[in-house]
């Protein structure tokens, strides 16, 4: 029966424990709303034929509802209401008590990838592994704007927000890969700030586990942002290098040394400041503002960098700063909220 | 519609041709006139921001890039937000009809504040034009709610826009209170409160909500703009600031505003249900008490827009239960209307058509809306085309429908000429039927995960997306049928006579288009509004057969 | 003349209020001070509504305006509070973090702070 | 509910406004909405407040240690005598003695632009401090998380009201001048009462301001 309201409904598959539950309560309120809205539509139906204009000056009875009618449509309707939210917020409250014994994740969002590390060290981007039937806490923060992760197998939804972290749980009920998307509009590649879950079983994840101890990631003071030198990586392999330089020599483009949020003169007159999208911009429609002096010679990259090459470069982009380096922003210390 | 063999006759003088020039217009200070100043302009912000969302829909037609970037999506889409949330369904009604109707319904000769009016309209238009220029010189990419920090931080031409905003948030507030005044003091002697059209206590439910309501918006988007020239950080983190706080500020007012734009829809649907079921609303009582709780409690549940938003468990389950709260006012309206058709004289025309539309779809969106404030179902719900499909069947379903019922219910009292009936019913059933088409689709794509606001989506969303821009030509098909006949009928409809409907609605007391001075002698109500039960203590002028 | 002496007399009124908020001040009481504060500036407040806004003469509208207002002053900031009392400590601004380029931190972090890793330390 | 069996019937007016007194109620009335819309603008503000003072308490407890409490009660004073003086300028004309309503308006204009000058000296104070709003705020001596956001609701909050006493000067000063040349009398004199209703609300604002920054 559910499994059919599912499939008629285009709901994904029931990825996690809380799917079920969310389900349980749409199903709930879309049977009543159909039932409640056939009825009115059939009385309303009925009324139009039976009642329908005869001459134009008919004088009609003045009818009015007792009293105990209005008190029944108020009390019947205020009864499901206040019943689905009651419902609903038990479920909501459950999802977000994380239970003890849960896994830890460290999930950080950012214009436009999501990155995810475990407390024991290792991290990965776009990429979230975690054992199937065992739950697994998320502690969201972000590093710029707002973003919101999202997984519609799971019904999971919390928002990722800068300076702060917000907590919410889930339990992969089954071996699987589930897609995770950004559900809060952040800007110029929202739509593409995609990554997965990638549900192991737990035999499964544990030699995962100790595979990626080997190359930690995140592993103490000193070691240079992962995504500076992705971006690197990316600039040279996109051929960035052949006109712009790092050292804040100019060349056939501007130098990106001490580039972000510089304010940049236009050809076009006006200035512009170097911010994330202006940079992200230029890289998918460079004729559009062109730095003065420079010729407008860069083709697009549309297409040709992915939405995690972009976000690398951008970070790139702004490790190159002229003073003093900005400390990596992302400082994340032990978070405990049990027991507040 | 067929008429009796005697032609009604135009009346001789009145309000639209008592003056004549441009400048009559420009600095009238007469409501009907400035009620159709504010029509015209409303049909431009509307006509701009349709088409925006019609390029939408292209864009959506297919995954990846179909007819615009990736920026030019995210500046057309917040081009459609702020102008039909701003410059078309927030004045829409209050400031079209209401204007109209207001002073017409209640016996008096004009609103409280004439000139105050007319001021109403020149900030309407200043911010308006304000707002339009910036988006589309600037291109601002933030979407209509301007969250924080990504408005701030964003590179694009955020601040006019603000100001813009902000300009046309005073002319509301002025007009609101404007409204609220002129129920107060201008009522004719011995209208009581409970005599009131239900129209008026609309209009004057929604007055509460602007007057209250909108000067915070203004604040918080003062506080942004400074916030973007000199960086003073109250929502900001890494300042010390929460952008919580601004979600807050925001919806304080915004989701009210939603009740701004779906409350003088109700209030033309009491009407006309009344009026072409030539039947007294089965509860007066009952329409009353839900439009002035609708307005209050209506300003408690602003945070079910913040369920995932990191906001506390207990917020969560305070605006969830208070929603609940709200949903049942409307819930009482839709069985009222329903019941008020029983032993009813129905007549199927265009407005009642738009009627059966708007109960129909209002009842569709309204669930949607008690399911969306349900905490755990917003988990997989919320910035979803769930939730898109829900607020465009409130405003689009409910709130345009309302419009339109209101524009042909209420055309012959305007302009003195009736359109053609049989292809008004027509394009009535078109337009839900494209709307259906349109927004439907948008619920599964919402249930099958797909968020809002994205310029290119997964493969599998793709059939729905095409079902869904299919129904969007459709329904722009529509109305520029209705923008045909609408205008053919300005001068070639036939002549309406005072009252075409033959409805017992106070505002059919004048002449239709009414004299400048509203009455030739001072109008006698001898009923109650939406009284059918007793022959005529006036003689009933209707024309339609 | 009479109406003058009203408005005088309500005029001493309000200099005394204040006088006296000025003095309670001096004692530093903490919370309740705020409280009293805030107290004494709502009686000064009707005072003026009173009798300087003409609200003594004015029955019904106006009466009812204001107190509808008052109401949904009472509604934004209430439940602003109440949410945002509910939240756990670490969300609450300025959150976990380092919040590093907090204003008036004059003193420019001269070294990049030792990066932890997620969770270091942890059992 | 059920309808009496006859109702009078509803007889219209026969002009836009019957009389003074009813066009008075209705300015009245639109005041008081109006202003009922500027104390919800302020409650943003306030709301703002409790929220940041809820969230760093200590900051928001320190803050008046920097604050120029002379100079803030000073212009309480100033503006509570000033109101004295508008209510006084009403009572004036409604005794009929136009001349002296336009003296004691001007008195209470002139109080308006003291309060401008001595927030301007505290404006000034602040900013060589450093204490100023947001991105710009670098002072030493209060320095913790919080402080930013004490000063920049300081500047805010204070500054919206500053903007509103430019206005009520400008409606005062207009006044005065109406008042001076005899527009005013016994019978008329509702502009009088509603400008006057908003040089009233200006001081309210700072009443509860006052407390909140400089006091506790």
């Amino acid at each position: 029966m559910s499994e059919l309201l599912r499939r008629m409904l285009f709901l994904p598959e029931e990825g996690s424990t809380l799917a079920s539950r969310v389900d349980g309560i749409h199903f709930f309120i879309i049977l009543t709303t159909f039932v409640v809205g056939a009825a009115i539509g059939l009385t309303g139906f009925v009324f139009l034929l039976r009642f329908r204009r005869r001459h134009a000056h008919a004088l009609t009875p003045e009818v009015l509802a007792p009293v105990w009618m209005e008190a029944l449509f108020v009390s019947v309707p205020l009864l499901f209401f206040l019943l689905w939210g009651a419902l609903g917020y038990r479920d909501y409250v459950w999802s977000r008590s994380a239970p003890p014994d849960a896994l830890d994740v460290y999930v950080t969002g950012k214009q436009w990838m999501w990155k995810f590390a475990y407390p024991e060290g290792p991290g990965a981007v776009d990429v979230l592994h975690v054992p199937a039937g065992r739950p697994v806490r998320l502690l969201i923060t972000s590093r710029d704007v707002i973003h919101s992760f999202y997984v519609p197998a799971f019904r999971l939804k919390m928002d990722a927000i800068p300076g702060r972290y917000t907590e919410t749980w889930f339990e992969a009920v089954r071996p699987g890969r589930y897609p995770v998307l950004c559900a809060e509009y952040c800007g110029l590649d929202h739509s593409h700030m995609r990554a997965e879950v990638v549900a192991l079983s737990p035999a499964e994840f544990e030699v995962w586990r100790t595979q990626q101890g080997g190359d930690q990631v995140a592993s103490g003071a000193g070691v240079a942002e992962p995504l500076v030198e992705q971006g690197r990586v990316v600039a040279t392999r996109a051929g960035c290098f052949q006109c712009h330089t790092v050292d804040g020599t100019p060349h056939i483009g501007p130098t990106w040394r001490g580039l972000y949020l510089r304010e940049e003169p236009l050809d076009t007159g006006g200035t512009i400041r170097a911010d994330v999208a202006y940079l992200t911009e230029s890289m998918m429609e460079p004729q559009a503002k062109v730095v003065a002096g420079y010729a407008p010679v860069m083709p697009s990259f549309q297409g040709r960098l992915s939405a995690g090459d972009v976000a690398s470069l951008v970070e790139f982009i702004q490790s190159l700063r002229p003073e003093r380096p900005v400390p990596p922003t992302v400082q994340e210390p032990r978070y405990e909220l049990r027991g507040r | 519609m067929s008429f009796e063999v005697a032609e009604p006759a135009m009346p001789r003088e009145h309000y639209l041709n008592a003056r004549r020039g441009a400048w009559s217009w420009l600095t009238t200070h007469d409501h009907k006139r400035i009620g159709v100043m504010f029509l015209v302009a409303l049909l431009c912000t509307f006509l701009l921001g349709g088409m925006f969302a019609l390029a939408l829909r292209l864009e959506l037609l297919t995954p990846g890039e179909t007819v615009m970037g990736r920026l030019a999506y995210n500046r057309a889409f917040t081009l459609h937000g702020v102008i039909m949330v701003w410059l078309f369904l927030i004045p829409s009604i209050p400031t079209t009809f209401g204007n109209f109707l207001l002073p017409l319904m209640i016996g008096a000769r004009d609103v409280a504040f004439p000139r105050l009016n007319l001021a109403s309209f020149y900030l309407f238009v200043v911010g308006a034009v304000m707002t339009v220029w910036a988006i589309l010189e600037g291109g601002v990419d933030t979407g209509w709610t301007f969250y924080t920090p990504y408005s701030t931080a964003t590179g694009t031409d955020v601040l006019p826009v603000l100001m813009g905003v902000f300009v046309v948030g005073f002319s509301t507030i002025l007009s609101g209170l404007n409204f609220i005044t002129t129920v107060h003091t201008m009522r004719a002697p011995g209208m009581g409160w409970m005599r009131l059209p239900l129209f008026v206590w609309a209009i004057y439910g929604t007055s509460i909500i602007q007057v209250l309501a909108t000067p915070v918006l203004g604040m918080v988007l003062l506080l942004v703009a400074l916030e973007r020239v000199v960086g003073v950080g109250l929502f900001d983190p890494a300042r010390g600031g929460d952008p919580l706080l601004y979600q807050h500020l925001f919806w304080f007012y915004s989701h009210p505003a939603v009740y701004i734009m779906i409350l003088p829809g109700m209030g033309v649907i009491s009407e006309a249900v009344s009026a072409f079921c030539r039947k007294n609303p089965i509860s007066y009582r009952v329409l009353v008490w839900s439009t002035v709780g609708i307005a209050f409690v209506g300003f408690l549940t602003w945070g079910h827009h913040m369920f995932v938003s990191g906001q506390s468990v207990l917020g969560a389950g305070t605006f969830s239960i208070l929603s609940m709260l709200v949903a049942i006012f409307t819930a009482l309206k839709i069985f009222t209307w329903t019941s008020t058709m029983y032993r009813g004289s129905i007549w199927m025309c265009t407005p009642f058509t738009y009627v059966l539309g708007f109960i129909f779809l209002l009842f569709f969106g309204g669930m949607s809306g008690v399911a969306v404030a349900v905490t755990s179902a917003d988990l997989h719900w919320h910035d979803t085309y769930f939730v898109v499909a829900h607020f465009h069947f409130i405003m689009v379903g409910a709130s345009l429908m309302a419009f339109l019922a209101g524009l042909h219910y209420w055309f012959p009292k305007m302009f003195g000429r009736c359109y053609p009936e049989g292809l008004g019913v027509g394009t009535a059933v078109l337009i839900i039927f494209g709307f259906i088409t349109t927004f439907l689709p948008q619920f599964l794509l919402g249930n099958m995960g797909m968020p809002r606001r994205y310029a290119d989506y997964p493969e599998h969303f793709q059939p729905l997306h095409v079902a869904s821009t299919a129904g969007a030509s459709l329904l722009g098909f529509g109305f520029l049928i209705i923008a045909a006949y609408l205008g053919w009928s300005l001068r070639h409809g036939r002549v309406a006579g005072r009252n075409p409907w033959g409805s017992r609605g106070y505002e059919w007391h004048s002449d239709s288009p009414p004299p400048e001075a509203n009455f030739h002698e001072p109008p006698v109500f001898p009923y109650r509004p939406h009284d059918y039960s007793r022959p005529d203590l006036q003689p009933e002028v209707g024309h339609a057969a | 003349m009479a109406g003058s002496l009203k408005m005088l007399g309500v005029g001493l009124g309000l200099l005394v209020l204040t006088t006296l908020s000025f003095a309670l001040s001096r004692l530093h009481t903490g919370t309740l001070g705020l409280v009293v504060a805030l107290v004494i500036a709502a009686a000064k407040v009707g005072l003026i509504a009173f009798f300087y806004m003409h609200l003594s003469e004015r029955q019904g509208g106006p009466r009812l305006v204001i107190a509808t207002a008052f109401v949904f002053v009472a509604i934004l900031m209430g439940l602003v509070l109440v949410e945002a009392g509910d939240r756990a400590a670490p969300t609450m601004p300025p959150g976990p973090f380092q919040p590093l380029l907090l204003p008036g931190r004059s003193t420019v972090p001269k070294v990049a702070p030792p990066r932890a890793s997620p969770g270091e330390g942890s059992p | 509910m059920r309808p009496e069996a006859s109702l009078p019937p509803v007889v219209p007016q026969a002009g836009h406004f019957g009389d003074e007194a009813s066009r008075q109620d209705a300015a009245h009335l639109g005041m008081w909405i109006f202003i009922a819309s500027e104390v919800m603008l302020f409650t943003a503000l306030f709301t703002a407040y409790a929220f940041y003072r809820y969230a760093y308490p200590d900051a928001f407890h320190q803050g008046r240690l920097h604050m120029e409490v002379g100079l803030g009660t000073l212009n309480t004073y100033v503006l509570v005598t000033s109101s004295i003086l508008v209510a006084l300028a009403i009572s004036a004309v409604r005794a009929g003695r136009d001349l002296r309503a336009g003296g004691l308006l001007l008195g209470a204009l002139a109080l308006g632009v003291v309060f401008l000058f001595i927030k301007g000296a505290e404006y000034t104070q602040h900013a060589h401090d450093g204490a100023l709003p947001g991105a710009w705020y670098d002072f030493e001596a209060f320095s913790m998380p919080g402080a930013s956001l004490f000063f920049t609701l300081y500047w805010v909050m204070t500054g919206v009201h500053a903007v509103h006493v430019l206005v009520g000067m400008g409606v005062l000063s207009t006044l005065a001048v109406r008042a001076l040349s005899g527009h005013f009398s016994v019978a008329y004199h509702t502009p009088l009462e509603l400008g006057g209703m908003y040089w009233h609300l200006v001081d309210i604002v700072w009443l509860f301001l006052w407390p909140l920054l400089y006091l506790a």
